[in-house]
């Protein structure tokens, strides 16, 4: 099968600002993202756990957008204006697709 | 008064809801993991904001409101929104932080913790007093105002301007505040006769679901304290331990001039000297992202909280009774 | 008649369940998230279709069930194979939509809701009026054959076929419909001893639990208004007000031929009126996947059920009175 | 005494608890899927631990402890570190089995099962004999002995060392201990007074979320023997039918020795008969990895539990009125 | 450490036909898949979020299927079949494995 | 934007020796990992679900892991150390990140 190479834009972010990254996805245009809960984890401020957590402070989540590699850089300065002062990490990939006209 | 006073403590620390609350906190110290998964503990928050929304607001309507609601609803915001100034102040005597974090911690402070005030509620049924149904009215009221005096705070002393309004949006539309003023007013509308029919729900297991509740609550502050506790100084922890008393007794003017009962004189007290651990801390993670969680998160849940359940209650209520009563 | 009805829908627009339903609608639709956590709205449905599946056991159990089960049953499937027709024929005149979207709506409407059965047995003990315990066992029939017809007509219209098996057996080993059928038999079984061994679980808290759900469902109606107003036109959003009215007069002649009471008449009209939002739409994505869910889901749970829960079940109530009563 | 047992076993295979068990293990051996929803169903367990050991901690504060409670205490963990030698034994006869597996398995049989234990003392309550409420913390005591002797044999047999450390601490501070044992203490604290408190919570709906929590369990039973028959021989269906009436019997004398009421046998029989199917498996997990959790979960919780809930407590209670009522 | 390549098939999917996506990687002979709940997203056809949805209609899930790549090819085409009317998206990525026998 | 190459390792693993895992990994001094809980699944040892599983045994947690290319061999060996006669599955990806020293 054909396939087309795109990138994958992973970001691993708190939870009480994904209002404000799906905004911000949503006005770079992309044409989807799709966002996963997560469980634990450990970074330079420290461990958490979700269990245990009151409300979304502390909670993080991942979110994951498949896009063209120009998109990527345009909306990669984006993200890193928004995380500013917030905790999270990001990461890009090569994937391959089938239909590249749906991303 | 010190006999009152050890009464009512003694009452109070051995009750079911503390003694499980007690449970979960030294469960999770000692390492075992009490927390009931968080689907659930989200639910029993909104249980218990519906249940004592819904039975404020049909004793409000059964005893009537007038300028008295009022007066303590004016009373809540100026508590709420002075406070904080009086945090900040104490904090900068009492330990070294960046400005953004005595702030933050500043806006916790002024506003309440709600799961505190069920708890000064169900006291006072233990104990026999009664409270005004309309204080679940100035619970709502206290939440915000903090938030907006430490935003204020901030953006003066460190010259940082944050979007004040997604930030009270965010909070405004909280479930937990919609949820309890929806209830009340609920209450309000079908009174007693909605307060029967579903009185098997909202009162029957009250208490029982408390103490569910105060132990997985017991467990989150206990291991909020188990992982937080390095990052503390004596300075901090001494604010947390003493910060609740000064609110408290701000408080105490504003609830003798409000005119409310002894009862709800303590739970005025109380609400005062409860300090946040939902709300705004979701709300500094927008508004003031840096500072630092495990600050205020530790102070207000693993030092303050179990503090006002254990000894705090019991002695505001014993103030109110000698000042009041 | 008229008098009647305005009696019934004040006690009905004003009764707890209703109006948290009002307040989690208003709440989403202002922007605030009031949904409980996906496995605690899982788990209510379960106990409400748990408690009245075993309530309706076991007061068919203390009644005898005889023929009049067997008629209310045949023609709760009538209804359900024959209501998708008509809304199929009033489609096709009221909005220009596909063949395929057209037969995905007319199978949630010939299909039933069971939180709407729920308000309108609850509705009916507020006015006093009784009503068959079996009518658990109707709404279980009345779940299936709407889906059949429906993929016929998709089948007939479009030709394009779908695995019937699959989506039968999705709907049929539906946790809803097992545990409603399940609880009705158990409920026959154990009796009225049985009823009073878990009536502290399936009665006591029974109103207060359907409050909390009426709020969750509140907040998701309004939620999926809030969302797919856009992809509507006012032909469909007027079919999805005026449908249920269609409905519920063609069950009328159904409920006198069975022989049931009025309270039972009233109730067998909601579930014809009531449309499907959660078993019809997991069997449309397998069985029809090009009809979008956001028309259907839409129309089901963001307008009709809305309308049956506030004015839809007073009407209806007020109908059969009239009729029968 | 064949009469009493056809009059007890109908009264139980007839409760609502156990036909809601039925009903979720036929459901999910049909393939649907009654689950609830995970963090509900370990809240449940939770509330069941909560509720069961609170009681029990009132009534032992009623009735005084004295050295019966040592000697039921002691019988308990005899009995926890004597069964697996038997069930190995008996494994190495009716089975082909590795060491590790036979040792995994007689781990699970000596330990015991909480929900089996609340299924006994309701099934107690509805055919009207008392047991004493110390019987919780025997339970608690039960849990942990069986796994050191099983690590012990495996560890002998296989050269296999593992971290005990790590695995008892595990098991030490699993929730449903401490829960269990926590509620018993505070029920002991607050005694009747605080029965009375919280009755509203964990008496009045106990029977009902039993029922709830059996059909999840029978659900997850179901789907158990469903999926790991095949990996099943019929020795192993033999020792997990056979085994639990051998522990029953071991335990008798011990129940007599105790000087136990005859409805306190007959619970200290089904706690010896019980297998565990939460706390043990993740013990071997860690302890024992290549043991297989598909053989020990499907013979604990696919057959012996349904058989004790079935057929088993009535079995013992019926022995248990034999030999000592 | 020697590594080996391997594919990395990902697949969202709505959770309504996760049966019948199960059935068909099982009926490909795949030695295994792991399936993770999301939590909300965008797509062509519009937005969705899992909290304040009913049942399973309108929920994504995700598959993630490590798998040699003439079988990944080979699975591709069944995938791209099962998917037809329903809403998802598909990527292919290169992962290194260390045990290459076990896919 | 300027990226730097960095390996993404991924461990599907039983949550029950979730805590073990944690403990291995912090002892490595990696800077970071998150959590993320699986649904269901099938492998060579049978599928598993979730929903209808008691207690942690059966269910498998996903961790994800960004970091450097040596340390990543490093992490590997003890990872499979510890997975011994545990079930689950190691990979290792290619990806990019924009701030190195994170890492
Ligand atoms: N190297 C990493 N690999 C995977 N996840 C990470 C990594 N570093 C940080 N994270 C995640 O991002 C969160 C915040 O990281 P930090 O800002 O470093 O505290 C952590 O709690 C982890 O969940
Ligand atoms: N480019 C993308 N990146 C990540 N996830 C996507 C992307 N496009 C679509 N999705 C996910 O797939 C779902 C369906 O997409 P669609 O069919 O385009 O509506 C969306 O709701 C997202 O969860
Ligand atoms: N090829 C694979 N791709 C993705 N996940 C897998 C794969 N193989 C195994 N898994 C996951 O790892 C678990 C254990 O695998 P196994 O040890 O092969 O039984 C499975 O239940 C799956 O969740
Ligand atoms: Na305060
Ligand atoms: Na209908
Ligand atoms: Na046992």
């Amino acid at each position: 099968m054909q396939t087309f190479p795109k990138k994958q834009l992973t970001i691993i972010f708190e939870k009480p600002i994904l209002p404000r990254m799906r905004r911000l996805l949503d006005a770079e245009g992309v044409t989807g993202y799709t966002i996963f809960p997560a469980l634990a984890g450990r970074g330079t401020q420290g461990a958490w756990d979700s269990e245990g957590t009151l409300g979304d402070t502390g909670k993080m989540v991942q979110m994951l957008c498949v896009l063209d590699g120009d998109a990527c850089d345009r909306v990669l300065d984006h993200v890193f204006g928004l995380l500013g002062g917030q905790i999270g990490i990001v990461t890009v990939q090569d994937v391959q697709v089938i239909r590249p006209a749906h991303f | 008064m010190m006999d009152s006073f050890f009464a009512l403590a003694s009452a109070n620390l051995l009750s079911p809801p503390v003694l499980f609350f007690v449970l979960g906190f030294a469960g999770a110290f000692a390492g075992s993991n009490l927390t009931l998964p968080e689907p659930v503990a989200k639910t029993l928050s909104i249980y218990l904001m519906l249940a004592i929304g819904f039975k404020g607001g049909a004793a409000a309507a059964a005893h009537g409101l007038g300028t008295d609601l009022v007066i303590a609803l004016v009373s809540g915001a100026i508590l709420s929104a002075f406070i904080p100034l009086v945090a900040y102040g104490m904090l900068g005597a009492m330990a070294k932080l960046p400005v953004v974090d005595r702030a933050a911690v500043a806006a916790h402070y002024g506003s309440i913790s709600i799961v505190t005030f069920v708890a000064a509620t169900a006291a006072m049924r233990t104990v026999g007093l009664e409270y005004e149904g309309f204080l679940v009215a100035v619970a709502a009221v206290m939440e915000t105002p903090a938030i907006l005096v430490a935003l204020f705070i901030a953006s003066r002393a460190s010259g940082r301007r944050s979007e004040k309004g997604e930030v009270l949006s965010e909070v405004f539309l909280n479930s937990s505040i919609v949820v309890l003023t929806g209830a009340f007013i609920i209450g309000m509308i079908t009174g007693e006769a909605g307060l029967k029919e579903i009185d098997g729900f909202i009162t029957v297991p009250f208490k029982g679901v408390l103490c569910l509740f105060l132990l997985d609550m017991g467990a989150v502050a206990g291991r909020g304290v188990r992982s937080g506790w390095q990052g503390m100084s004596a300075g901090l922890v001494a604010f947390a331990l003493i910060m609740p008393f000064v609110s408290a007794l701000i408080a105490l003017p504003f609830g003798l001039a409000s005119g409310l009962s002894t009862g709800g004189i303590a739970v005025l007290m109380t609400l005062a000297a409860s300090a946040s651990y939902i709300a705004v801390p979701a709300a500094m993670r927008l508004a003031l992202p840096e500072a630092r969680p495990s600050i205020y998160l530790t102070l207000s849940l693993g030092f303050t909280f179990p503090m006002n359940l254990t000894i705090g209650i019991p002695v505001y209520t014993a103030i109110a009774r000698f000042v009041a009563g």
